[in-house]
């Protein structure tokens, strides 16, 4: 089984979904010649052709609500936004017309939106956004973030064939920086199921995308030093998200840290802990705990970012906090 | 490019070139009288108390709307919005469903989720319209992308009011249009008001139709109240999009016959204004139009106003008796499941 | 102290501002000759003139960004949403813009955005919205939602006073049903600051808006038929929230419920629910209890509406729940 | 309204009719100067790993920039974007303080909140830049409105980039302005990409000041290389927009001379349109254009080019010196203060 980089996984998946099925086609900015701006769709106009892998103009609407309409009259759209944070632009559309066609009309609209998402790099409070949680609240949307270059290309091709409007949050901190085997042949990743990213008993941690890594090296660091077992486990997607796993870690462990890197209030991390508070209230043998970057956009400076975006320094302290609980 | 603006129609062989026969035009008038008659009956459903929310209609839009339907080809698409009746009339939609849309019943085209003229049936090629204008001008546009992709000879219309035009969506939807010269007609309705505010505060251009130049393509007013140039117009915009010549702008002149909505008594309109469009009525004009022009008979006319007459009372029956949605299919009525995609629609 | 209904509250509210202050002016679809959709700006056009009483086009994005505009060359703009569910179509100005500029640039944005929100009539998907949880997640912005006429008021002026921007969410289900006292002269109610709307042993109930009613009646009902006590804490203010006013109660009755009319999933509940979970932990005698509306969107039917939007006997079965735990 | 095309300024005479003296003229030389020298300390700041994130410059439309800021008066404000750095320049931000941005220290406009060119410093009448183009366009718009329900004769200049020109914030805004006849100029700079799409892709109108026209007032094309030109189309439009002629749509037209930001070679663009606007350097061209016309000496220029240097040479060490943002302040900044609104903006 090949390895691969998250961002080769994406692209590769894509390509021979494309190849696979006529119906699919890359809609976005600068995604043609370009190859998008993380080169997740070089070459693919080359082959594809112009009407296949379209450049479309700066104008997100148009992009978003183009999908829809292509894909209400058969196609597989999967529309790229050129960062997560512009998809704010087509707001409108995602909420009021894709995420309610269905409940209203009855007609499906199988579209993929592309997000490439997350900070960590001095992106800048428009360039490093967490888009999840936001879309989250609305129902008729389903949100995946997966956080393995496997995980992506499964996850991505289940997205395509789903025939609700998918939002696909890729982190950009994870495109070249994690590599991973990945198999060469068609499969899909359901949704709603998490994945055991690392097996433990005295705590849990809740997480997906980048912060599982992050998470992991905290757990690594705990093992060593304090002999303390962490769990983690990674949604992979957060609508519709895997609850029974969810629960079943926390009744085994008894201790849970939801961890995000999405800002904290009325952040998703704060559903998955009221769930857990009033699903496991009894096997609770501690507070849970939210970990998330502070209430404020996402700043440029480095020194800045690193203090906003969880550390694993910070995690290791939350998990020493819990297990002395 | 610079506006056209149509000419009436005002000879029987004009109509033919454009491809109608005497049938044809009975069968318009026909809609237009089952539309007309559909939203007054709604009306009395409303004073009944049976329909919930509020209650809108396009009253002095009916010939806009027949008329664009009318030249609509069977495999065409659009996106019509709430004084477009006429459109679902004209492509086949049953009467006594749209009542039951109206009341919230479970026949009801959304099945009581969503109300008003809130409708569109896919095998009709019409897609519901959400309130939020014009969010479903870009998705139309989006339609026209699909054919072009698959080089289908299709067309999608997408309507707009002309106060809806201000809004970001409409400008997306028609620059993309004009970039890809896609096969989509942009339908503007103009009645001149929006809600309560009329034109000049909401765009400072003589015609809305001068805006496709902006975007590179033709632009055309019409007369809304006249069924057939509407239906001239939109024939030809729709088969010039359909051979490739890429997108037209109709903006289609009537005035709202009535409120916004029936709370509204539309106080802040002109009385004289009222009254010089009731002159116009769009469905008195073509009926003296059919007597003049295509000898329509006393017998067809009575033929015609009867038989709308017996539909629409048939069609009020079925819809009252139409059950109440049942409460326990709200959730799992949310997200689509795969088999769904197994229509004729998502091949 | 007149009685006034809460639509005439903040009608008169917002005029007596208008006539203090020169630099707030209202700015909207229909607000002018129409006086507004409900009716709020009646006569104000009039009084104020159209150029401190605007008919914009309608374009929502020109709306916002226009009040951000005017707010920065120092006017205090009041922008009326025609329907609260519009607000979609500014999204991206209020969580780009408005919410990010103080941040960033250091200049300060006082708009006031009011949101006639809420359903209960057969408004449908689109006209019966809540957009309180979807703006709490915004860094920068602000979040009121008052269920009082004096406190629709008082909360106005801090709203106009205020050097942030802040959205407003008026119940339209609130409007002409229910009246109450509004003292005569001006005066603010502070952000952050709950209101004790009934006071209770037994089990909390966290709520705002028109939930507040639902709630009481239920605690009604509950105090006749099973002498339970109730108490009930009305937000007011969603961000700021007032963390302390929940703990403290959660602490003196150890049960309690959050209820809300918008969704469930990612609504604002799960971050006051996950909130106590984590602070008031070893307070509780039972599993923190959310009642929202079920993930769908809005339905139009009576029945169906009845079905979505928590009732009374809804509240009734979940406190008796809690109590009997 | 047809769009007009600017003529050159081929004369000492035609400037000083329009405001400037020789003064001015070497002001705007140094001005130049100075822009396009942050820039390319820039580059050497961002290969010695001292720029975080990615980094965004003008080159090639310093002109406009400098040009239309010229036009600007005192109480006039504006939203300016990535690529006007000279706007900053003209209207007197201190360029150590801009290196400080670069650089993501405490002493940049934004304390390291926001980086590249998201500045603005409103005690200069300049609101900083979100990256969501156009966003900050219907903002001026605002801005225009207030000066408009106060009667100040004061104007807001919007700009906007070809690419952005696509998006619903620019309709929106333009269409507000049209309407209501606000005091705002829409200053388009053409740069012929957007990142890697040509304009056909972007509209397919011939000129963007055609949109002018869909708004109801006027536009125009001028060539954004020759900074006088500029200045003299910003400067009638800017005077008609404070004496209630309302807006004018000003589409200048450049060449983006370098990728769309650091990382970007710009395969994309043709060499030979690259080769074709590097003769047509604005800096040289005006340069050329002093010594012709305004009979700048050597001397004169030496102490310019010298000055720039000294000064830019300063602001790096100064820049260098600043610290680090404190993160304790991050969460305290979110929200604005009662006592900031006690300001000259807020009165
Ligand atoms: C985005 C948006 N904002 C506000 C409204 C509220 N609203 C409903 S209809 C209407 C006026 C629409 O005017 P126009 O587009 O001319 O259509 P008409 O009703 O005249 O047919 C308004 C403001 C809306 N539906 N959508
Ligand atoms: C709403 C939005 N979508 C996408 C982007 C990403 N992006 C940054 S600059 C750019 C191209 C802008 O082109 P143009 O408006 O012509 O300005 P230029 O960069 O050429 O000066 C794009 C697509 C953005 N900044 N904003
Ligand atoms: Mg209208
Ligand atoms: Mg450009």
């Amino acid at each position: 089984m090949p390895e691969k980089t998250y961002l080769q996984a994406i692209s590769d998946g894509l390509r021979e979904e494309m190849r696979r099925d006529q119906r699919v086609f890359v809609l976005g900015e600068d995604v043609g010649v370009y190859g998008g701006a993380f080169k997740v769709t070089l070459g693919f106009q080359e082959e594809f052709g112009p009407w296949r892998v379209i450049d479309m103009p700066l104008a997100e609407t148009a992009i978003l609500a183009g999908a829809t309409g292509a894909a209400l009259m058969g196609m597989r759209p999967v529309a790229e936004m050129q960062f997560a944070d512009f998809v704010s632009c087509g707001w409108d559309h995602l909420v009021t017309v894709a995420a309610k066609q269905h409940f209203r009309a009855g007609t499906p609209i199988p579209i993929v939106v592309r997000l490439p998402s997350g900070g960590g790099f001095s992106g800048g409070p428009f360039h490093s956004q967490n888009p999840e949680s936001s879309f989250a609240h609305i129902p008729g949307l389903k949100v995946v973030c997966p956080s393995t270059p496997a995980d992506a290309k499964g996850l991505l091709l289940s997205a395509i064939e789903d025939p609700n409007p998918v939002l696909f949050c890729e982190h950009k901190h994870l495109y070249r920086r994690i590599k991973g085997d990945v198999p060469e042949e068609r499969y899909t990743v359901p949704f709603g199921e998490a994945r055991m990213h690392r097996h433990g008993e005295d705590v849990t941690v809740i997480t997906w995308g980048a912060m599982v890594y992050t998470a992991d090296e905290a757990a690594q660091r705990l093992a060593q030093e304090d002999d303390l077992s962490v769990e983690i486990l990674d949604l992979r997607t957060i609508i519709p998200w895997d609850r029974e796993a969810v629960l079943d870690s926390v009744r085994r462990c008894s201790k849970v840290l939801v961890l995000h890197e999405d800002t904290r209030t009325g952040g998703f991390g704060g559903e998955i802990a009221a769930t857990i508070a009033e699903e496991a209230f009894e096997h609770l043998d501690g507070p849970v705990r939210r970990m998330a970057a502070p209430d404020s956009p996402v700043p440029f400076a480095p020194n800045l970012e690193k203090a906003f975006i969880p550390q694993v320094d910070d995690v290791v302290r939350a998990l020493r906090e819990l297990a002395a609980y | 490019m610079a506006v056209r603006e149509a000419e009436p129609v005002s000879s029987l062989q004009e109509v033919h070139d454009a491809g109608l026969d005497r049938e044809d035009l009975l069968g318009i008038y026909r809609n237009l009288l089952t539309t007309r008659g559909i939203e007054e009956r709604g009306h009395i459903l409303y004073k009944q108390g049976k329909i919930p929310g509020s209650f809108y209609t396009g009253r002095g839009n009916e010939a806009s709307a027949v008329g664009v339907a009318t030249a609509m080809g069977p495999h065409d698409v659009g996106t019509p919005l709430q004084r477009a009746m006429g459109v679902h009339v004209t492509r086949g939609l049953e009467p006594w469903r749209i009542f039951a849309q109206y009341m919230g019943r479970a026949d009801g085209p959304t099945r009581g989720r969503d109300g008003n003229v809130h409708i569109g049936d896919a095998n009709l090629g019409l897609y519901a319209m959400v309130s939020h204008l014009p969010a479903m001008l870009p998705v139309a546009v989006g339609m026209a992308l699909a054919f072009r992709i698959r080089e289908e000879k299709r067309v999608a219309i997408a309507w707009c009011g002309e106060g809806a035009s201000a809004r970001g969506d409409a400008h997306e939807g028609m620059n993309l249009a004009g970039v890809r010269k896609l096969p989509v007609i942009f339908w503007i309705d103009n009645n001149q008001w929006a809600y309560s505010t009329p034109s000049h505060l909401e765009y400072a251009v003589e015609h809305l139709a001068d805006r496709a130049a902006a975007y590179g393509f033709e632009g055309v007013v019409v007369d809304g109240t006249d069924v057939l140039a509407v239906y001239r117009e939109a024939k030809r915009a729709i088969e010039k999009a359909r051979e490739g010549g890429g997108p037209t702008l109709i903006e289609s002149v009537t005035l709202r016959m009535e409120g916004h909505a029936v709370h509204d008594d539309a106080f802040y309109v002109p009385r004289e204004l009222f009254e010089e469009w009731a002159r116009r009525d769009p469905i008195e004009r073509f009926r003296a139009w059919l007597r003049d022009h295509a000898e329509m008979t006393d017998a067809e006319e009575d033929e015609i106003t009867s038989g709308v007459k017996r539909l629409l009372n048939e069609s009020l029956q079925r819809a009252e008796e139409s059950p109440l949605p049942d409460p326990g299919t709200l959730v799992a009525a949310v997200y689509a499941q795969p088999e769904e995609l197994d229509t004729p629609h998502h091949k």
